[in-house]
């Protein structure tokens, strides 16, 4: 029997956000709180593997009460059991700190119910971090294969998994021994379209809330929240705007004269010249 | 059925096109949410060749959020994803050519305010 | 008499090296010359220094010295032959662990982004990812200068600068292309210590099988000297072939907004903004792209920027050196003939 | 764990949480019946899109004790009216106290994603089992062809019950799979809503709208030189932080005129009377929907075998007064009492539901429509109050408070030529009898 621990977060939809002009600060108001989509695939290939082997796909997420949504989620998408980490203490948690208060949930996880193999979305993209994946794999001692794209083998009984992770140079395939921990693309498995039943169970499922309080996990609370991050917000701001150039209208000057005038300008900045003198040994000077 | 001379084009008087300012869409569509279905699309032309014949090709026009355009080939492109599924399109094509259904549950248009 | 040391991990895969690394080198050097008064009334003794880690990768650690590092720590085994997540993150742990250094910098690309979080983690301290700006400032309460990492976030609409006040080293890791390359300098003199290592294949949990290289062209957008892109403003995915045209005129690559990705018009490594490359060629050539932020924000860094769209309107203008209104099916054209003439009369 | 061998059944399924759909679930639930409601959105109210105001009456028919519950309201209307826009001027006729000064008020500025999810949430708390992310294709039927169920877009979708209450909304097309209307929607009755959400600080709202406090607020529509004279209405109303400000088109007017919604609207928020209102704010949203204007003429018949329409897939909207939204609540709460009472009797079949048609003419719904019926026609058959009407008052007024240093009767002379040169008294004479036609039923 497979099991399979996913950790999910739940996070502003970022396509949507928006500033407030006055204030410079975040607006959430309006922005839908979604499952991290990169969370969302690797759960859809832990629940693939569950289905082909057997077993069961335990679902993790830290966070307050309202991502309860998150984890009802991955239930309607073939999660079979869902807890959620949540305490007022936990808030303002650096990715040091959450590695932490995740790591320790797992291992308590992993005592009653021995887990095969860890999966986490590559990265959260309000973070955009890629950190706290790896963190708990450290931090359980774990082998860690990050940008996962592709389980080409899943050995439960020769206790291995074959990954095929995507770098910026080639697709890497690489064995690690069980447990294992996973960072995935989307890549990795399609998100399949819930079937009617699983998607009620999951609008009448509760997940299990575990607190520093109630619950079987004993926290440090040196580790957890503001007190466990070592880092801290210097400031926020938002990116300058660049200065717009000049435009033309091809129309009014015709298309020849505008594009002599843009390369001249172009040669003018020192760009074109550097550019055309170096010619085809240009591309044989990048890697 | 709906009968094409219902939809003779007319000309607003000079001054009034004039009047239109010129506005690009997408910068509107940055302030809609969707969840866009990435496999499978809700809208399609039936069949290219009445599109081809179609004269005005209002479409092009009316959507409110521009789905309808023309390629260079002159083909109607279906930009599906920023589809707010009002229906104009389905009621509005005068040779009843789009196919039109819903999105599947949870895609599409998500209002944030509404 | 204390060391404030300034790290920087030089990336490398077989014998080639990631140019973030130099950079890396220029921006170490930078921080430390901000540091420089502070330390020479404290009587300190600042140092930049490069940690690399590979097998028959020596001559990497010299031009290291020749990029700006005053030391490098060399590690130097057929276990690293190939880069693997554990037996690095382990051994630069422990490293560091030795020297203290005061900040750690890490290139933000895929090895760099895999191998930053072990390091920190490990060593229970803060890192900032994939950081755009970095400063040592003066900070409340704080005795020495802090390393004041900003990155975009939230989908590169805002911008958070983070510090870490107390624990050691302040780690970030930096996206290639926002810094300049430092000078070459040919008679630069430092040390390369050869460090021992502590790691065993046992130890290592992994195995590489094999590396299965992409079919087709390697596209490398990101170190091009000339990016000529399109937008969904081509129109068709054939319009792209116009584009390559113009690009190898050029001697630059192709890249693309990200709808004509998602519509499977170029393949990913071609993609330019947020969530695909950041880039910042001398010369980037905006077709049909209507500049949404997400794309504005991969390509503002570019040294000269020509922006072609129909609709005068379009945001890329507001990010463009020069705008052209009109259409690109006949700009394009017009510039790959002026690019010729221009090159004959070169010759 | 398998579910494959069940099958899903519930006391009545209801198509659409939205206005309509969540009240319908509401008054079934509360009286003990197992109901899902379906919402093919990622929740409720992300479909929907409208002016608006919300009217409290039909709220408070279904849930009496709303205000306590919190509905997420934006403002009370405290002054509604007309605004005549002229090429460069309005003319602006509207109320304010009285009537409009009751608390609650009888409407209140709204947004309908929040609204909807409220409202949807108002029929969780009764009992009604909410089914989002899932849209409805077709009907379940037995071997009679009476609906037993819907079929939903998910894999193992079906969904068994002996009533189902269809509140698709304007493109009603498991309506006309019902075969309760012939016909698809007419681009001649449909108007074209689209508007932008614009956000501004609450003090620069009170400043520029003229309101005390933020428990005031506008709803006007805006006639004239808002849709280029053609067939359409515009509107503005003022929420907490945030202005509405869009119009409505006729679909066939867009079509054969070839005009972009979203370049009628910016002409609309760049008229000298408006830009001044949404200067330095923030577009926060912009969206467009159908609105079924067709009205009586338009609607389908309400009940068949198994299953009841109502709200915008039944047409029933009143063009004139922007009322649709509580129709739909009022038809939604009918159409529950029709399937309680059918499960009462164990009777589904059409003759049974026909009460539902019963209710709704003793309610003020088909009267209203019917009252109205040739409403949408009379603005197709008289541009004129779109476009020349709003321009002579313009002209007139704008004469009428100028001194010119003109002896009066000149101005008048002047003020009448305004006029005539537009229309012929006679022909202004008609219209006005047309006008009250249609909306009074003469």
């Amino acid at each position: 029997m497979f099991h399979a621990l996913v950790a999910v977060k739940q996070v502003p939809d970022t396509t949507n956000i928006r500033i407030d002009p006055d204030t410079g600060n975040l607006v959430r108001e309006g922005v839908p709180a979604i499952m991290n989509p990169y969370d969302a695939h690797a759960l859809a290939e832990a629940v693939r593997w569950k289905r082909a082997l057997g077993g069961k796909v335990t679902v993790v997420s830290m966070g307050p009460a309202s991502f309860t949504k998150t984890i009802r989620e991955a239930v309607e998408l073939g999660a079979d059991r869902g807890v959620l980490v949540s305490d007022r203490k936990f808030a303002g948690a650096d990715t040091l700190s959450t590695s932490y208060v995740l790591a320790e949930t797992i291992k308590v996880i992993h005592e009653e119910d021995p887990i095969d193999l860890i999966f986490f979305g590559k990265q959260a993209i309000d973070g955009d971090t890629a950190q706290v994946g790896p963190g708990v794999g450290v931090r359980l001692d774990l082998p860690v294969v990050t940008y996962a794209v592709k389980i080409r083998e899943l050995d439960l009984e020769g206790r291995r998994v074959v990954v095929e992770r995507k770098t910026e140079r080639w697709t890497e395939v690489i064995e690690v021994p069980l447990p294992a921990l996973l960072t995935c693309d989307k890549e990795i498995a399609e998100i399949p379209f819930a079937p009617l039943p699983d998607l009620i169970r999951s609008l009448r499922y509760e997940p299990e809330m575990w607190t520093m309080k109630e619950g079987p996990v004993a926290f440090d609370p040196a580790e957890v929240g503001v007190k466990g991050s070592p880092t801290v917000v210097y400031k926020m701001g938002t990116p300058p705007l660049p200065e717009a150039g000049e435009k033309v209208n091809t129309r009014d000057v015709g298309v020849e004269a505008a594009v002599k005038d843009a390369l001249e300008k172009a040669d003018a900045a020192g760009v074109l010249g550097a550019v055309l003198a170096q010619g085809p040994a240009a591309k044989e000077a990048q890697l | 059925m709906k009968r094409k001379d219902a939809f003779a084009a007319k000309q607003l008087p000079d001054d009034l096109a004039e009047s239109l300012p010129d506005v690009y869409v997408d910068d509107l569509l940055v302030s809609i949410k969707y969840f866009v279905d990435e496999e499978q699309t809700h809208l399609s032309i039936k069949d290219d060749a009445v599109c081809a014949r179609c004269q005005d090709k209002p479409c092009l026009y009316f959507c409110p959020v521009g789905v309808y355009t023309l390629d260079n080939e002159g083909k109607i492109q279906v930009a599906y994803q920023a589809c707010v599924e009002c229906g104009s399109c389905r009621v509005g094509c005068p040779y009843d050519n789009i196919e039109w259904v819903l999105p599947r549950g949870g895609f599409g248009v998500a209002y944030k305010f509404g | 008499m204390t060391a404030r040391r300034f790290w920087v991990f030089i990336e490398q895969e077989e014998g080639n090296v990631h140019p973030v690394s130099w950079e890396l080198l220029g921006v170490a050097r930078y921080l430390a010359s901000q540091v420089k008064e502070e330390a020479d009334a404290a009587g300190d003794e600042v140092l930049v220094e490069g940690v690399l880690l590979g097998h028959d990768v020596a001559s990497i650690a010299q031009d290291a010295l020749h990029y700006g590092a005053d030391r490098v720590y060399l590690f130097d085994d057929p276990l690293f032959a190939h880069y693997r997540n554990c037996p690095y993150y382990k051994t630069l742990a422990q490293v560091a662990k030795k020297y203290n250094p005061e900040v750690f910098l890490v290139g933000a690309t895929t090895l760099g982004r895999d191998l930053a979080g072990g390091i920190a983690t490990a060593l229970r301290t803060g890192l900032t990812a994939d950081c755009t700006q970095l400063e040592m400032g003066e900070a409340k309460g704080a005795k020495q200068k802090l390393l004041l990492a900003t990155r975009p976030a939230f989908g590169g609409n805002i911008l958070a600068t983070i510090m870490c006040r107390k624990h050691r080293p302040q780690m970030s890791s930096v996206r290639p292309r926002v810094f300049p390359m430092p000078p070459f300098d040919p008679d630069a003199q430092g040390e390369i210590v050869r460090e021992p290592m502590d790691v065993t294949e046992e130890g290592a949990m992994s195995c590489i099988l094999e590396f299965v290289h992409e079919k087709g062209e390697n596209v490398n957008i990101e170190y091009a000297d000339v990016i000529v892109a399109g937008g969904r403003g081509l129109g068709t995915p054939e319009g792209f072939d116009l584009l390559k045209e113009l690009a190898d005129e050029l001697g630059g690559v192709v890249g693309a907004s990200r709808p004509c990705i998602d519509a499977g018009w170029l393949s990913y490594p071609h993609q330019v903004g947020q969530s695909g490359r950041t880039v910042r060629p001398k010369l980037y050539i905006a077709a049909g792209i209507s500049g949404a932020l997400q794309h504005k924000v991969g390509m503002q860094n570019s040294d000269f920027i020509i922006a072609i769209n129909t609709d005068p309107n379009a945001p890329i203008f507001d990010v463009a050196d020069v705008g052209l209104v009109g259409d690109l099916y006949q700009v394009i054209p017009a510039m790959i003939e002026q690019i010729k003439a221009r090159k004959e009369a070169l010759a | 764990m398998s579910h494959n061998d069940e099958r899903i059944a519930f006391d009545a399924v209801v198509v659409g949480a939205g206005l309509a759909g969540s009240a319908a679930a509401m008054m079934m639930a509360r009286e003990g019946l197992n109901v899902a409601l379906i919402e093919r959105g990622q929740k409720p109210g992300g479909k929907n899109y409208f002016g608006g105001a919300i009217y409290t009456h039909a709220i408070a028919d279904v849930l009496p004790d709303f205000m306590e519950r919190r509905p997420p309201f934006e403002r009370p209307v405290t002054e509604a009216g007309f605004w005549f826009l002229g090429e460069n001027g309005m003319v602006r006729a509207t109320v304010q106290g009285g009537e409009l000064s009751k608390s609650p008020a009888d409407a209140y500025t709204t947004l309908r994603a929040p609204f909807d999810l409220w409202w949807a949430e108002q029929a969780q708390q009764e009992g009604a089992f909410l089914i989002p992310k899932t849209t409805v294709v077709d009907f379940l039927r037995d071997q009679d062809g009476r609906v037993t169920g819907v079929l939903t877009d998910r894999p193992q979708g079906e969904i068994d019950a002996p009533i189902v209450i269809v509140c698709e909304g304007v493109n009603n097309l498991l309506t006309q799979k019902l075969g309760l209307i012939s016909h698809d929607l007419e681009p001649a009755h449909m108007a074209l809503a689209f508007k932008q959400l614009i956000s501004l600080p609450m003090d620069t709202i009170q400043a520029r709208f003229g309101l005390p406090d933020e428990d005031h607020g506008l709803a006007v529509s805006v006639l004239g030189d808002v849709s280029l004279g053609l067939p359409g209405m515009g509107f503005v109303y003022t929420n907490k932080s945030t202005v509405s400000v869009g119009l409505g088109v006729m679909l066939d007017t867009l079509v054969t005129y070839r005009l972009k919604p979203y370049e009628v609207l910016q002409r609309y928020l760049a008229h000298p009377a408006i830009a001044p209102l949404v200067e330095g704010g923030q577009l926060l949203e912009y969206g467009g929907h159908l609105i079924p204007e067709g009205g009586w003429g338009d609607m389908p018949q309400l009940y068949t075998d198994g299953a009841l329409v109502a709200g915008d897939a039944a047409a029933m909207v009143n063009a004139l007064h922007w009322e649709g939204t509580n129709m739909a609540i009022i038809a939604g709460k009918l159409a529950a009492e029709t399937a309680i009472e059918a499960h009462r009797k164990g009777d589904f079949s059409a003759r049974m539901l026909s009460g539902y048609q019963k209710r709704l003419q003793d309610g003020f719904i088909l009267k209203d429509l019917k009252q109205y019926r040739n409403f949408s026609k009379f603005l197709e058959m008289h541009p004129e109050f779109m476009g020349t009407y709003p321009a002579f008052l313009n002209d007139a007024l704008g004469q009428f408070f100028s001194a010119y240093g003109k002896p009066k009767k000149k101005l008048f002379e002047g003020i009448y030529g305004a006029l005539t040169k537009r229309r012929s008294l006679f022909k202004a004479a008609g219209d006005i009898i047309s006008m009250g036609r249609a909306v009074m039923g003469w």
